[in-house]
Order: C-alpha cells, then structure tokens, then sequence
C-alpha cells in the first residue's frame, strides 16, 4: 500500500473568506498576532501497492483536472511512501 | 512609474497597449481627442473596461433605443431603463425592482465561481435601488446531458447559484433549464433578483451635493477578475489565449449578506444620498457613473482603497473586480452614524473622495493626479456601432424544411415516455432540490409550479408572481416570432397563477456581434420585444446583453431570456398547479397543427426546421383576463399552462405534482398527434370542481375552452389510444438527470 | 403571562425572522437577541434559529459558539433554559457541547431542500408535548450538513436514554440511526435539522406540523403541558 | 513574519462523502490502483513577528478549541517557521 498527499492552495490573488472567518476567530480568541489565514484542502491517497513513477505522474496528471481547478487553485504533491 | 495626467502631458507618445485592453484603434484616438492629450495608463484602464461591449452596449444600443421610443401605455412604472434596474408600482404603497443578469463566461471556466458570483452581482444591482432582495431565479443553458463536460459546468453551476443564494438567504423561486449542443462549450447563466421597498425608498446612482463624500464599503479590494468584463466578456475564447484568460472572481456570500443588511440600515437612516454597486469594471464603473449621473465632479484618493494585496497598481485597483463591494455618497453629517453601522455588521468602510463642484471626476494616487477626465465620456460617451446585419442565407431553407408528420410511426405512447424522458423535458428537481424555496417564510410557489410567488405583504396578502422563460429553438427559426412567444409564455406562466403581469425584462444571449447574421437575430429579437412590450401593455423595465457567446466560429442558438413580473392582491387566491380526485379538466385556446420547432420534433426527431407555432398576444391577454375575473369566484381549482411538449406533458405534470390520474379524450378538431404535442400559444389546463362548472362556463364568454376530460385514478389514460401508470411516467420523467449526476 | 422567546441572530442567520414569526403565530412573544448581547433581556426560551452563521467557513456552528451570547446560554440552558436548535442552531449547539455528537456533509454532497417525512421518538422534551409518539409528519430539511455523526459509545447513550426526538423516514443525508433530532438528558435542549418554522401554516410550508413544536414549550411554561 | 502550519484530518471512523466522491472520480479517469481517499483541511497562519514557544501554545489549544471538533477530527501541527 502506498500513500500521496496532494495540497491544494486558492492562488494567492484569490479571495479566501474562510481563511478570513478563520482569521478572525482566532483573533477573537485572543491570538492577537495573527496577521493572515488561509485555508487549504489536502488530499490522502492511498494506493493498491506500491507507487511507482507511473503512478505518481498519474496523480500529478489528474491534480489539475480532478482535486483542483487550476483557475483559482495551486496545488503539490507535498509527500508519498512508496509502501507502507 | 506612476503614470501621472502631468506626465502624460509630457510625454505625449508614450507607447501604450490599448490593443491589449481591447481598444481599437479609432477608439483610443478618440479618447485622446477628448482628453486632448494621450490617457494616463489609469485613464485608458478605465476606459477601455467601460468602453467594451459588456460595460458601454457599443454594438446593442442603436437597437435597444426602441424600448424608449415604442412607448407602452403603463401607469405603473417608476423608474425606467437606464437605472441599475427598473421599478415599477405594485399597490397599497410597495414597489417591486427585479432584473435579469448574464454570467456565462466565468461559469464555463469555474463553474462554482462564476454562476455564485453572478447570483452575488444581481442581487447587488437590485439592492442598490434602495431596495432589499426577496428572491431570486435562475436561467441556464448547457450541452447535451450526455457529454462529459456537461457533467463538469452543470453540477459546479448548480452547487454555485444554490451556494450563493442559499447562503444569503434569498429563496429561488424558479428558472429554467435547457440543453442543446451549441451551448456545450458556452453554457449561459442567467440569474434574476427581485426586490421591493416603499416608494419613499427609491435610491438612485447618483452622487450629487457638493461636500458630499464618497464611501466605499464591503470586501476589500484584491487582484481577482482584472479585466475580467473586458475580455471575458468581449472577446471570444478562441481568439484569446491563455495569458487573456484572468482569474474569476470567488464570492463572499457570508459578506454580501451583512452588505444587504447594513445597506438597508443605512437606507432606513437616511444616511445615503446616491449609491452604486460595484460590478463589472469596479470602481472605474461606480466611481463614473456616479460622478456622471450626479453633477460631475468627483475627487477620489485611490490610495485609501484598502487593498487585500498591497502590491496592486492604480491601474489594477481601478479595474479590479472584487466581489462584494458598494459605493455611497453620504452627506459629512452622515458619516459618523454610515460608519456605525458598518461597524455593527462588521463591514470596512473608507472615505475615499468626494463630490467637487467641478465637471471632471479626478483621481489621485498620493496626491498625484492620475485620471482627470469628464466622467460622462467613460460612463455613457462610449463608442457606438452599428454593426452590419443580414438575414443568413439559409434561413429560408430552414424555415421550408417543416417536419413531415406522415413518416413519423411511433406510436403515442412511446413518443411521450422518450419526451418525458429527454433532458428539456425531465424533471429537474436534481437541481431545484439544491436551491433553498422557504427562506424568509414568504414563498408560496416556487418549483415546479409555473412561476414563482412571493408574499410581500403580511398583513394584506399581497403578492409578487415572477416567470422566466425563453425558447431559443423557436428564436433559431424566427428570432422576432421567438421572442414575442417567449414574452407569451412568460406572460402566461405568471397569468396562469392568478397574477397580472405588469412588467417585463430581458437577457439577451448572443453570438458575436461582429457577425451580421448574429446582429440580425439580435434586430430581430429586440423589435419584437419593443412591439411586444406595446402590445401587451406591459413595459420593459430593463434588460441585460450578452454577446460572443460561441464556440470558435459557431455560435449559440439566440436565446434572449425573458422575466415578467406580476402582481396578485391575496396570495391565498393563487391558482396552484395540483388538482384533487374528481374534477373536469378543460383545455383552454386553440390547438393547431404546430410541431415546427417543438420538442416533440425536436427530442423524438432530431428535426429543426420549419416555423415556430403563431403568436397571438390577443388571446394571451384574454387567456390572462379569463383567469383573473375566475379568481373572485374561485371557480378554477387548479391549472398549467401550455409550453414544451404541448398538451401531454402538461398533463403529465399536473398528475405527478398531485399524485393522481386522469383521462382524456381528443374532443379538438386536430389529429391526435397535434393534441398531444403541439405546442401553439396562449393556452393553458385547467381544472374545475363539479359545483363551479356552471360559474366557470360563463368565463368562455372571454376565452373558449372545451372539456377534454376528468381527475382520478393512478393512470394517465388517453381514452382509445394508451393508458400509462403515473409510477412508469414519473419513471421516465425523474430518472434523466439523476442517472446522469452524481 | 406572555412567554418571551428570544431568537439569537447571529452574523449570517438567515432563519431569524421567520423563527420570530413561528413564535408569534404560536402565541408567545418574539423577542430578537444579538450575537454579542451579553445578556438574555429577560427571555424565557431561547432559539437559535437557521442560517449560515458566520458563512459556516471553518465547520457549521464553529465560529457561532465562541460568540458573547453564548456563554449565558450555554449556562442557563444548563440550569434548565429551553433551548431549540434548528438547522444551523442544531450545528451551534452540538459544537458547544450542549448536545453531544456532530453535523457532518450530507451523504450525496448537496444541499437538499425538501419535504421531509419525519417520525416523532420523544414527546417528553419540552419542545414536543404537543406531539404524539410515533406520529408521522412532514416538515421541510434545507441543509448541506445535516448528517448527524457520533461515536458508538454516544449513539447507545442517545438510544438508552431516549434522548433521539425526530427520525427521517426516508434519510435525506446519511445521518446515523437516521437521526433528525436530538434532546439532552433533562429534556429542555433540542436540536434539529428540519425547520419547524417553515411548517407553520400551509400557505407557506407544506403542512403546520412544525407549530407545534412552539405551541408545546409554551404550554409548558404556563403551565397547562400534559 | 512567522508561520505555522495546521492539518486537521477526519477520524478514520467518520464518514468521508467528499473523499469517496474523489474517490470514484480519479478511478473513472483511469486510475485504477486508488484504494482509498481521505479529504483534510490545512491552516496556514501567519503571524506578526517571530513565533516563540508561548504563541505555539496558544495555537495548540485553539487548534482543538476552533480549528477542529475532537468528536470528528485529529489536528497536528505540521510546520512553523519561527521567521521568514
Ligand atoms: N436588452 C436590454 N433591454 C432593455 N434594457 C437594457 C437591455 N440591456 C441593457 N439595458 C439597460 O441598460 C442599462 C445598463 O445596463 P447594465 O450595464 O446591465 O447595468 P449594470 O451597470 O448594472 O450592469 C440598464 O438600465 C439596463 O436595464
Ligand atoms: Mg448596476
């Protein structure tokens, strides 16, 4: 079994008003410091054997038509493990 | 290098990208004549997004004059075109705004995004007439259900008209859904809003008193949608490459509700002496037009804008098109209390400038003058086309090639259960299941019934009935003869319910302009909806265009949308849609041989030729008058107009909203196949209780009817032809959308 | 004596005002309350009416409970205050602990607005006298995260202690033990995800079932309950 | 400027449509091997000046307060640079 970890990100241009509601509740809360909030989605995968190099460019593939839409979002492959 | 009005008197060749903007050259030399030296680069930022076709209606205005020139007998209209949005009168003291606005482009791209915010900008327009937002509508357009890429933009569309609408707490009353192939990498989304207020109420885009200061509240401003109204909008996607196609915008519901009710705080103050939204073209768009509809002058500091992104140029604030956002001009006096209110709803609120006694709207970037222009000539002193215009050339086969009946051997039965199944046809509680109807606690029908009704009034029952329709295979075969039956079937869609129609507006979906066979639909459709707006006495309040719908060189079917807005004086007399057991079912107005055009032709045959069924605007209004004086004596139970699918899905309908059968025989004068498909105008079913019959036959005397039969039974039986069980109709109605969508 | 029922209108209710007129139609005063009010003005009953608080960014109800008017209703409705939760107010009041367990996304992923047929568990709470049990009736859902979720251990505490009030017939969303409603131990807290407050006249809902959720707590207070 | 980094995930016993609905759409587009798929949020927060253990703290008690519900989901913090 193998596993990848997409991030996706809102581009930085784009408005994030959940990382903004965010913002302010932790503000409201008494975290005075916090100067911004963004909030992003991440994706586990887990995968039928293990990954190889096929696989993963796969994946890098469908990031962009599947888990985000380039448009507005960013997204990486922040990790994997071949097996586990 | 800020680009200053000094340095571009000094240096008057400086090369600048108007091309880019979308400018062409002609226009730009004549900004430059205006301002007698060339633009700053925030001048020609301005201009060009107010100069393009979205912002200025360069090539639609020498066509949409007529709505002021054909003159509709009405004493009901307040406000006319020219206003965010008209208004009109609608009794014991209340008068309702309602609009229709075009989101296609940025919903083909972020399907979610862009048909959010288009329900976000709508809502805007209407609230900045003074009034507060009772409900929205929504028409859209798709591809073929069967094609991958429908499967991505219906379901993002749908989640972002529901997502935005649900979240403001704005019940959707009703809309409509289509699908054809044309509309596959273009599909249209058309959202509507209505509001009412008090005729005291009425707030106006202008910012006038000298002194007076100019606010601007709501979401910051960041870098999303620059140029967004300008190219999306203006161009075409195939002549527009990647580095064309900016970001959409992504909305802020949550914001715009406290928007809504901090807005209307202030109107209820006082505190607000003009007030625009900021839409297309942003603070280009408010800033002008409110100095232009105002006396002129208008300072502005757009250093003071609070900016989400700190790294935006002048240029890119005055064209950005972040959500969520108004402009007001308060008196100083005001602000104090402007601004408390903004702080209760936890709203940014900046002075950013003020009304000057001068005639120029200047803007200044820390303290450096970088626009300095007369703010008519960017808001209303925009270029005007008129486009070439020619009938195609194949329009005259298309209308010759009619549908040839005598071929067509499917029996009746089939042919309904494969109509009821298409994807126009089907049900489509899929997607109004996704849509909030009860929010506010004032809606009395909303879908499936013909048009949505709203209470406004608690205390006297009074009521607002709103319809949206259009049907753009009719408009495809005849785009005048289109357009004045899709006024009818708006117009008999809100008669039907109980209420009197007494305004109407448009959205006019188009290809390119810059096709003359486009430019003649477009002629076309906007006479017949000036010379319908005359004959039905019912004057059209505003409207909305859209063009450079097309895919590559093929454009979309013309499809001009059309909402009327009605009025009835006790909700609790509506005529609904479900009947009970037991009661005879007339058909109102003549049935003739029209299945030109008609989604039998079209779903069973493929076939799209001929001409569409004959408008009678007459027998629409004694149809309508039929159904009002029927209200005094409730002597209808139920009843439905007739439109896609004629006769028998009409029926189908009825019996599955109200879980009961019916039988019917063909008592008219045409075959059987014309009975139950054709789809001529001005008519309607109605049901009736045994006891009312009598009181009902006397309304013959203002529109005829004949019986064609009875409520009862589990069965839609159409006596000596089929009989089909409601659980195999509903079968074949409720399963498209759903088999398809997840 | 007139009850006082006081509707919390938070930053994004959207249900507020027709929570207020639910609870004139049923005879009680209607009494509207601020997100940051620090104190009750005199309420008898509370209810946190449906919406989209705080544009429900973080999870449903999140940001809502940290607002000031909850920490008094959190401590009066400890002490008995009746409270009502419904749609988001539901959300509210499980992320505030009030009532156990959590609304999750719906099963299908959308927002579904419908006439839902619902079975009455417990008509022992306040809100419910008015009620039989076993009865059946239809009060509209709207909501994109009505899946109600907890762990087993709190689902056999719910079962064991009879404290499920509503059922759906034909589960909209996903929700365990098709659970549509909730009570606490003492009977006083209910949420819900149906909105009672669109089903109180048949102009505008589909039925006036919901009324009686009103019309129950009242009766309660002065004292004429069953 | 500091930054820290919260992932909140679901528990492994809770319903996860979103990640099912992922899920199948990767395997219609051809990627056959996914097993499983488990949708999570990330915060990225930013703060005003360096990050000390104090304001880690503070984090660390909102992020089971607000940023998550215990009943549902598990949080970790990811990564924090103390400037940047
Ligand atoms: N097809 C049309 N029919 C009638 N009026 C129209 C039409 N298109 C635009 N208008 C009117 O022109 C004015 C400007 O429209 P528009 O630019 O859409 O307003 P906004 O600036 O709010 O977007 C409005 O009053 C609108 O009602
Ligand atoms: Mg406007």
């Amino acid at each position: 079994m193998g596993r990848v970890i997409v991030d996706v990100t809102l581009k930085s241009e784009i408005l994030d008003p959940q990382g903004q509601a965010v913002l302010r509740a932790l503000q409201s809360q008494g975290l005075k410091q916090v100067a911004d909030v963004r909030q992003g989605k991440t994706f586990e995968i887990t995968f039928e054997g293990a990954i190889n190099k096929e696989v993963l460019d796969q994946v890098e593939a469908l990031a962009s038509e599947v888990l985000s839409n380039p448009v507005i979002e960013n997204f990486v492959i922040r990790s994997y493990e071949k097996e586990s | 290098m800020i680009d200053t009005v000094k340095n571009a008197q000094e240096n008057p060749d400086t090369k600048q990208p108007f091309l880019e903007l979308g400018l062409k050259e002609d226009e730009y030399l004549k900004i430059k004549q205006i301002l007698n030296r060339r633009p700053t680069s925030a001048e020609l930022a301005m201009y060009s997004v107010m100069w393009s076709e979205h912002c200025s209606y360069k090539s639609s205005k020498v066509h949409l004059k007529q709505f002021g020139e054909k003159i509709v007998k009405s004493d009901v209209l307040m406000v006319g075109i020219g206003e965010n949005a008209g208004v009109v009168d609608i009794g014991d003291g209340w008068v309702a705004t309602f609009k229709v606005e075009s989101h296609n482009h940025p919903s083909y791209i972020e399907p979610y995004q862009g048909a959010a915010t288009g329900v976000g900008g709508i809502v805007r327009d209407i609230l900045s007439m003074g009034a507060r937002p009772i409900a929205v509508m929504d028409s859209l357009r798709f591809g073929p259900l069967s094609e991958p890429d429908t499967k991505r933009v219906l379901p993002g569309i749908v989640a972002g008209v529901g997502g935005y609408g649900n979240c403001l707490g704005l019940p959707n009353i009703g809309g409509e859904t289509q699908f054809d192939p044309s509309y596959l990498g273009n599909p249209l989304v058309n959202a509507l809003c209505v509001g009412v207020m008090k005729h005291e109420d009425i707030h106006l885009a202008k910012a006038t008193g000298v002194g007076n200061k100019v606010i601007l509240y709501g979401a910051r401003t960041g870098g999303d949608g620059i140029g967004g109204v300008s190219v999306l909008a203006s161009e075409t996607f195939a002549t527009t490459g990647q580095a064309k196609r900016p970001s959409v915008q992504v909305g802020d519901p949550f914001t715009e509700k406290l928007l809504i009710e901090a807005t209307l705080e202030m109107f209820k103050n006082k505190l607000v002496e003009g007030i625009q939204d900021l839409g297309g073209a942003g603070i280009s768009c408010a800033t002008s037009e409110l100095a232009s509809n105002g006396t002129g002058g208008m300072n502005v500091a757009l250093d003071l804008v609070p900016l989400r992104d700190e790294t935006l140029s002048p240029e890119e604030i005055l064209m950005s098109e972040s959500q969520e956002r108004m402009c007001a001009i308060v008196k100083p006096e005001n602000i104090a209390a402007f601004m408390q209110i903004c702080d209760k709803w936890e709203i940014i609120a900046t002075v950013i400038g003020e009304v000057t006694d001068g005639n120029k709207l200047v803007i200044t970037w820390h303290k450096e003058v970088i626009v300095e222009v007369p703010p008519r000539t960017v808001a209303h002193d925009g270029p005007v086309y008129n486009r070439a215009l020619k009938r195609p050339i194949n329009q005259d086969l298309l209308q010759k090639d009619s549908i040839n009946i005598s071929d067509k051997s499917n029996s009746l039965e089939t042919d309904l259960l494969k109509l009821l199944a298409s994807d126009g046809i089907s049900d489509k509680s899929w997607i109004t299941q996704q849509y909030d109807h009860f929010v506010r606690g004032n809606t009395i029908m909303s879908s499936p019934q013909d048009s949505g009704m709203i209470r406004i009034d608690e205390k006297t029952n009074r009521g607002l009935a709103l319809s949206l329709d259009g049907n753009a295979r009719f408009c495809k075969l005849d785009p005048y003869v289109g357009a004045q039956l899709a006024i009818s079937e708006a117009y008999r869609n809100v008669s039907v319910t109980g209420a009197k129609p007494i305004a109407l507006t448009n959205c006019l979906n188009f290809g390119s302009p810059e096709d003359p066979a486009v430019m003649w639909q477009f002629s076309e459709t906007v006479k017949a909806l000036a010379d319908g707006a005359v004959s039905f006495s019912i004057p059209v309040t505003g409207g909305n265009v859209s063009f450079y719908n097309q895919t590559g060189e093929i454009s979309i079917l013309p499809t001009p949308v059309i909402g009327v807005l009605g009025v009835i004086e006790d909700v609790r007399k509506r005529i609904p849609l479900r009947y009970k057991e037991n009661q005879t079912l007339y058909l109102l107005g003549e049935t003739k041989k029209e299945l030109d055009g008609s989604s039998w032709a079209w779903f069973i045959h493929n076939h799209l030729g001929g001409k569409p069924p004959q408008v009678n605007i007459e027998n629409e209004k004694k149809l309508s008058k039929l159904i009002q004086t029927s209200l005094k004596a409730k002597v209808i139970f139920a009843a439905h107009d007739l439109s896609e699918g004629g006769l028998s899905v009409a029926l189908t309908e009825m019996a599955l909203a109200s879980g009961i059968g019916l039988e019917v025989s063909n008592n008219t004068s045409v075959d059987d196949l014309s009975f139950l498909f054709s789809e001529s105008s001005a008519r309607a079913v109605v049901s009736i209780e045994e006891d009312k019959l009598p009181g009902f036959k006397e309304l013959f005397k203002i529109y005829p009817g004949i019986e064609i039969g009875k409520t009862g039974g589990s069965s839609f039986k159409f006596i000596d032809h089929f009989e089909i069980e409601l659980s195999k109709l509903k079968q074949s109605h409720s399963g498209t959308l759903s088999k398809v969508l997840v | 004596m007139t009850i006082r029922i006081g509707v919390v209108t938070f930053p994004g209710s959207l249900d507020d005002q027709d929570a207020l007129r639910a609870v004139s139609y049923a005879g009680a005063q209607a009494i509207s309350l601020w997100h940051k009010d620090t104190d009750l003005n005199k309420v008898d009953v509370v209810i946190l009416p449906g919406g989209f608080s705080y544009g429900d960014y973080l999870r449903c109800g999140a940001i809502a409970k940290l607002a000031p008017v909850m920490t008094e209703i959190i401590t009066k409705a400890n002490q008995g205050l009746p409270v009502l939760g419904i749609c988001n107010g539901f959300q509210v009041l499980c992320e505030s602990g009030l009532l156990p367990g959590v609304l999750t996304r719906n099963k299908g992923l959308h927002f579904t607005c419908r006439d839902e047929k619902l079975e009455v568990v417990n008509n022992s709470t306040l809100w419910t006298k008015d009620f039989e049990t076993n009865e059946k009736i239809v009060i509209p859902i709207k909501n994109g995260e009505g899946c109600y979720q907890a762990d087993k251990k709190t689902l056999d505490q719910l079962v064991g202690n009879n404290q499920i009030v509503f059922k759906y017939l034909d589960n909209p969303n996903g929700s365990l033990l098709d659970i549509a409603g909730i009570t606490n131990e003492k009977g006083n807290v209910v949420g819900l995800m149906p909105h009672p407050e669109h089903a109180i006249d048949e102009l505008t809902g589909p039925t006036n079932h919901g009324l009686r959720l009103f019309t129950s707590v009242i009766k309660n207070l002065v004292g004429i309950s069953k």
